[in-house]
């Protein structure tokens, strides 16, 4: 297991600065959760680290520079992603959906044969999110819950060493968090997990460690007791007290 | 028309399939061996169409664009051959059979041409075919016509160097058109000329030969431009051409083209006085479709007006308007599209019999009063001897002959009877 | 001198006969993002509507000027037909109409050739546009086509005309909130479909002005449209799509290419010549000259 | 396991249904003419093979699928043509409108049987490579894929068109006697072209059925419906779609270079713009995503506009257009769609005869 250091991001758009120099160290095994009102930057940090957007500054992982590759190669070196809302490949099946993340590596004859079976790893990720009855139903057809399990099985099969989830609960029932937030907590025993989240009660329940993003910048950071006690995290939320409640009773 | 390649006779085993996967086909299937090499001798005249003369009709194919770019020209050739049908028609038909046109649309797309040509003979059974346009569609359809040994009328002027055993060429060939129109010039003393033409065969072959009856003739070619058929962007053109000061610009370009150019011309302050602008692709009915605010003035070279004198046009001229409608003028290629309809029924009418070979073998001498004047078919290049005219496009939209020669020029493809054109071809 | 004086306004002619055709497709296909391969057909309609006026009206002035507002609606009307027909159907599929709008528009081109008969159609220019002015006198002179003078000062007036409709009237204001966020513009209470048909009706009308225009510098046939539909296309995409902007300044840059090369070379080689130099421009700049950013991932 | 193997039972049963049908059945049913034109509708469903991959599958509008047809076509014509004039002689309209004395260099290669071959193939696949090396590096997506696709098609067609001497301009090469020593005008010689055409599409179906089957084929969709995800996955989407690009380019190559000895004849206007679109509505009539439904809508595209347009050739435009516009504005999966729908409506009636009581909505 690797660790993500993040020194300096900064990203601009057009003039307007979404990630205005943060600094961020997420240790091998942690379940960190980066939380920050709309607008901090939390995506935007993600969509740096995994190369959708360009950033100045740097951002390693396992001491490789991630900065100024294309998409694919920081996917391959163990990273990996979910989105704020589900994406999944609707037209294929689960099963389809699971050995298309597990087979990045796959030799050029592999790829042009047909699957003749089910990997291995594929089986096991099926059953960890629980969707092996639904293996040969379209992802489309999967309700919003389950798509977004079957996100983090893709990460799991993907075999990715930092998982790094947009919001994996939001529109999720009660029962369903809970299940999500076990499941994560398995997961970061062997993997490093980043996730963005507004939902404040998920967070307590579940993180390891907070980072809170405010306009482009980390605020503070430590365990959940640590940050509910920063008075500027408070400062902040302030205004957003009604928001976070909302949230947390949809 | 054979492939002239050498070798032997072959004298391989004829059921050996010529492809790996062929052969494997061939035996499963067992239909079919293989045919003859190229090198053999293999046409025999049991190919030859079969013509369908049953009943008492005999079917000819109409072959013309009815859509797509062309059909602007070859809708009005399609009309003037139906014109000339339904008056043999009606004067008793040919060998006693009433001509039935069977029409298709080759949609100004060569293949199409080809595809069609061959359902007409081969499916219809047809007597002979008329139409054809564009000299790509004629070198598409060629091959058709003469592996079938059927026979095509082809109605509009060309750029020669072309002799097909089953093609009659009705319209004219370049020294009846292109070579009286670079006299006329000459003699008026426009000796430094503009070519404009359009990108394709007939432009580029005419422009060639212009060049080499320059080189001869004391007549200097000051610059010379092509543009892509269908281009309707001319101000550059127009530019170079003002900028050249030629005394005239001999113009080969084709149908939408035309219109583009001229009223850039005179955009450009070009007029017919300064510097005249002869052209060999514009009839009546694109003078129509031009306006002559932009023509009156400028000279064309045909065989054919609207206003050649004699009877035979004022009847050919008050049939097709009463036919289609009295602001429809009629023009050299419809002219030619109508005569050649009536030069076929001559033919077979001497021949006394349908079939291409006895039908070419009685074309020699064939002649008719046609509305262009006598027309004299030449069997040996199947071209025919016609008048050339050369007029000036006036105010009204018709076009004044100022000059013919006299009788009807002998055709010469090849351009052989010229001393000038020896590398021509 | 003259000559490259010459070639420049010959260029930015060309350029404001290009501008004129795609600038109704920088609304239809810009903004809306609808292949339409029948917008040819309807600058034909424009064209044809300028020869069936003619003939009523016997000042060529008059009835040009008259055509342009008539062709506007004409061509408009049926925009807004096929809007309505067909193309509202096909929203999120761009190929699917642009296959359809190709059926439509070889039905078109079979209805012109029906009505109005398969040659070409002539107008008459009125004769203030058939001149043209003298820049540079004497022996080498420049001088300025007066119908080309014109069609540049009708595109300019399309440009501000549209420009100023977009930001200016609550028309506008609603065509780009529906471009920018289609379902917030549905739930902010704007008829979603209003809006496409009435851009659509815009777009086309353009396309009619633009027909108008063609009479003047070219031939008015069945074919007249498809001649010209794929430069348009490309005036947009490498101007970049939703730019009106982008649309003006490379309607003008490929005109002036055009008649640069086709003075120095040949048409054709300068034809093909903008067409590489048009696929090279978009592998170093995919989304065309501006491009509106967004973090979307679609 | 059993879907699998009830697909691949069926996949077989149809191909071996299709080859009796192309091979016996055809043959003796339509005259030399009708098969002749057979022939050439098979060239353009072999386009449609490739388009079925690269659109249906993989999502890019191949709108210049003219560019590699035609690349083919020549290929093979450039062969025939110089076989046609024996050793030592110009073809025969590079004598007509030429200057040259002996074959231009770019013609030389294409003496060599084997390279022409060889060519017709991967001629258009190198020239898909490196386009779609540039174009899907740079993200070329949707309608710029397809403006730009276009653009191409006309460039090369009006490259051509400007060569006459070396190329035959606007006539293209035509009056193609010969095919690597057989007479093409011999009809049993057309008949064995036929066969070659009829085989080479059923190879290229198995082909198109393998990858659509295989992993590659799963992930081709994948790409397709959502890039960046792919791209999250560690994959590149470039090269996955260029795959697709390059083997429907090679299809359409093929496709051209057997569409000369069938039809005699190969010109620009089969390259550029209008062809290129004709080559995509008929998979699309059919159903792009459905191998079969994009053959047969091929197919039936080419043999429905010479049916119309022998019939009615004065108006068989409006018919054409009509289609085009019902199959596609009103069927989005084209005529395959309807096969399902019947399918799906029987598996419904079949449910309801188990299970009486309602669930058929």
């Amino acid at each position: 297991m690797s660790e993500l250091e993040i020194r300096g991001l900064r990203v601009t758009f057009d003039g307007f600065t979404a990630v205005d120099g943060v600094d961020l160290d997420v240790a091998p095994g942690d379940l960190r959760f980066l939380i920050g009102p709309n607008g901090a930057g939390k995506t935007t940090l993600v969509d740096a680290v995994t190369g959708l957007v360009k950033a100045e500054g740097s951002a390693k992982f396992g001491g490789a520079e991630l900065l100024g590759r294309p998409v694919h190669r920081i996917a391959r070196s163990g990273i990996g992603r979910t989105f704020q809302t589900a994406t999944v490949f609707e037209e294929l099946t689960v099963l389809q959906n699971l050995d298309i993340a597990a087979g990045a590596g796959r030799s050029r004859w592999t790829m042009l044969r047909r699957r003749k079976d089910v990997p291995e790893a594929v089986a096991q990720a099926m059953e960890t999110v629980g969707l092996t009855d639904l293996a040969d139903s379209p992802a489309g057809t999967l309700a919003h819950g389950q798509k977004q399990w079957l996100e983090i099985g893709m990460l799991l099969v993907q075999d990715v060493k930092l998982l790094l989830l947009d919001e994996p609960v939001a529109g999720m029932s009660h029962d369903e968090r809970q299940a999500t937030g076990e499941l994560l907590q398995r997961i970061s025993e062997e993997r490093t997990v980043v996730v963005i989240e507004h939902d404040m009660d998920f967070m307590r329940s579940f993180a390891r460690s907070v980072s809170v993003l405010h306009a482009g910048k980390v605020l503070s950071e430590g365990t959940v007791a640590q940050v509910q006690a920063d008075p500027k995290v408070q400062e902040v939320y302030l205004g957003h007290v009604e928001d976070t409640a909302v949230v947390q009773e949809a | 028309m054979s492939s002239g390649s050498s070798g032997s006779r072959s004298s391989r085993v004829p059921r050996r399939g010529f492809l790996a996967v062929g052969a494997a086909l061939t035996a499963v299937v067992t239909l079919s061996a293989c045919g003859a090499k190229t090198d053999a001798a293999g046409s025999s005249s049991d190919k030859a169409a079969k013509i369908d003369v049953s009943g008492d009709t005999v079917k000819v194919g109409l072959l013309n664009s009815l859509s797509g770019t062309m059909a602007i020209s070859e809708v009005t050739v399609r009309d003037s051959l139906k014109l000339a049908i339904d008056e043999i028609n009606a004067s008793g038909g040919v060998l006693g059979k009433k001509i039935k046109p069977i029409s298709e649309d080759g949609a100004s797309d060569w293949p199409t041409f080809a595809e069609k040509a061959q359902k007409l003979i081969k499916e219809d059974g047809v007597a002979a075919t008329f139409g054809c346009w564009t000299s790509a569609s004629r070198k598409a359809v060629k091959p058709v016509f003469e592996k079938n040994k059927s026979l095509l009328f082809y109605p509009v002027q060309y750029e020669g160097l072309e002799e097909s055993p089953y093609i009659f060429y009705t319209g004219a060939t370049t020294n009846q058109q292109i070579v009286p129109a670079l006299d006329y010039l000459k003699s008026k003393g426009l000796k430094k000329l503009y070519l404009v033409g359009s990108d394709y065969v007939f432009p580029r072959t005419a422009n060639k030969e212009i060049k080499a009856y320059a080189k001869a003739n004391g007549m200097t070619i000051l610059g010379e431009d092509y543009a892509p058929l269908g281009s309707t962007e001319f101000s550059t053109i127009a530019n170079k051409v003002k900028a050249s000061k030629a005394d005239a610009v001999f113009n080969t370009l084709n149908g939408d083209s035309n219109v583009a150019f001229f009223k850039e011309y005179k955009s450009a302050g070009l007029t017919a006085k300064s510097m005249p602008v002869v052209s060999v692709s514009i009839a009546e009915e694109e003078v129509k479709s031009i306006g002559t605010q932009y023509l009156a003035g400028q000279l064309t070279a045909w065989n054919y007006y609207q206003t050649t004198a004699g009877a035979a046009n004022a009847k050919f001229v008050k049939a097709y308007k009463a036919k289609y409608g009295q602001d429809k003028p009629t023009s050299d290629p419809m002219e030619a599209a109508y005569t050649s309809v009536y030069l076929w029924k001559a033919m077979v009418e001497k021949a006394k019999s349908f079939d291409p070979e006895k039908v070419k073998a009685a074309s020699d001498g064939i002649t008719f009063d046609a509305p262009e004047g006598k027309v004299t078919v030449d069997g040996a290049s199947q071209h025919v001897y016609k008048t050339a005219r050369i007029g000036e496009i006036g105010t009204d939209g018709q076009i004044k002959e100022v000059w013919n020669s006299g009788k009807p020029v002998k055709p010469d493809p090849f351009l052989k009877g010229y001393s000038w054109a020896s590398g021509l071809s | 001198m003259t000559v490259i004086l010459g070639q420049t306004f010959t260029g930015i002619s060309i350029g404001a006969v290009l501008l004129l055709i795609a600038l109704g497709l920088s609304l239809t296909f810009g903004q809306m993002n609808v292949i339409n391969m029948a917008h040819g057909e309807f600058i034909m309609a424009g064209a044809y509507t300028t020869y069936v006026l003619q003939k009523s009206i016997s000042s060529a002035g008059i009835s040009l000027l008259v055509a342009l507002p008539v062709a506007f609606l004409v061509s408009g009307a049926l925009g807004a037909l096929l809007e309505w027909l067909l193309i509202r159907r096909l929203y999120l599929r761009p190929l699917d109409t642009l296959l359809v709008t190709w059926g439509v528009s070889l039905m078109l081109q079979q209805l012109a050739r029906d009505i109005f008969g398969a040659p070409n159609v002539q107008t008459r220019a009125p004769d203030w546009l058939t001149g043209n002015i003298t820049v540079i006198g004497g022996d080498d002179p420049l001088t300025f086509a007066n119908s080309r003078l014109f069609i540049l000062g009708l595109a300019v007036a399309a440009v501000v005309a549209l420009s100023l409709t977009l930001r200016l009237t609550p028309l506008g204001r609603r065509i780009r909130a529906v471009v920018q966020n289609r379902d917030l513009a549905e739930v902010s209470g704007i008829s979603t479909s209003t809006v496409d048909r009435t851009a659509f009706f815009l777009g086309s009308g353009l396309a009619g002005v633009a027909g108008v225009a063609l009479t003047l510098v070219g031939p008015i046939g069945p074919t007249m449209g498809t001649n010209v539909i794929i430069d348009a296309f490309l005036v947009i995409v490498v101007g970049g799509i939703g730019q009106l902007k982008g649309t003006v300044i490379v309607a003008f840059v490929l005109g002036v290419l055009q008649s640069v090369l086709e003075y120095s070379t040949t048409v054709s080689v300068a034809k093909v010549l903008v067409l590489v130099a048009i696929v090279a421009f978009l592998q170093w700049r995919p989304q065309g000259l501006y491009t509106l950013r967004t973090r979307s991932l679609v | 396991m059993n879907v699998l193997k009830g697909r691949s039972v069926r996949a077989w049963a149809g191909f071996a249904g299709a080859a009796v049908l192309l091979f016996a059945i055809a043959p003796l049913a339509l005259s030399d003419f009708r098969l002749g034109l057979l022939a050439k509708y098979l060239c353009t469903a072999m386009v449609a093979v490739g388009i079925c991959l690269a659109w249906g599958r993989g999502g890019l509008l191949t709108l210049g699928q003219g560019v590699f047809f035609g690349l083919g076509g020549y290929a093979m014509a450039m062969h025939l043509k110089i076989a046609d004039a024996g050793p030592g002689n110009l073809p025969d309209f590079m004598q007509l409108y030429g200057t040259a004395t002996e074959l231009p260099w770019w013609w030389k290669p294409f003496e060599n049987p084997a390279f022409a071959l060889a060519a017709t193939v991967l001629l258009p696949m190198a020239v898909a490579a490196l386009l779609g090396l540039f174009i899907f590096r740079r993200r070329v997506k949707g309608a710029y894929f397809a403006i730009l696709s276009q653009a191409l098609a006309a460039a090369l067609a009006i490259w051509l068109i400007g060569q006459q001497a070396t190329t035959g301009g606007t006539n293209g090469l035509t009056d193609i006697q010969g095919f690597f020593g057989y007479s093409l005008d011999d009809p049993v010689n057309q008949r064995m072209v036929y066969f070659v055409i009829a085989a080479a599409l059923l190879l290229l179906m198995a082909i198109a059925r393998q990858l659509i089957n295989s992993r590659y084929g799963e992930l081709l969709v994948a790409v397709r419906d959502s890039e960046e995800r792919v791209r999250f996955l560690g994959y590149d989407p470039a090269n996955v779609k260029l795959v697709a690009y390059v083997v429907a380019a090679g299809m359409a190559g093929l496709a051209g270079a057997l569409f000369v000895p069938a039809v005699g004849i190969i010109s620009p206007a089969l390259i550029g713009i209008v062809p290129s679109i004709e080559f995509v509505i008929g998979a699309a009539v059919g159903g792009r995503a459905s191998l079969v439904g994009a053959v047969l809508g091929a197919i039936a595209v080419a043999w429905a506009k010479t049916a119309l347009s022998e019939e009615f050739p004065a108006a068989w435009t409006y018919f054409q257009g009509l289609l085009f516009i019902v199959a596609l504005a009103f069927l989005p999966g084209g005529l395959a769609s309807l096969a399902v729908l019947v399918r799906r409506r029987k598996a419904v009636e079949r449910k309801t005869a188990v299970i009486p009581v309602g669930e058929a909505a």
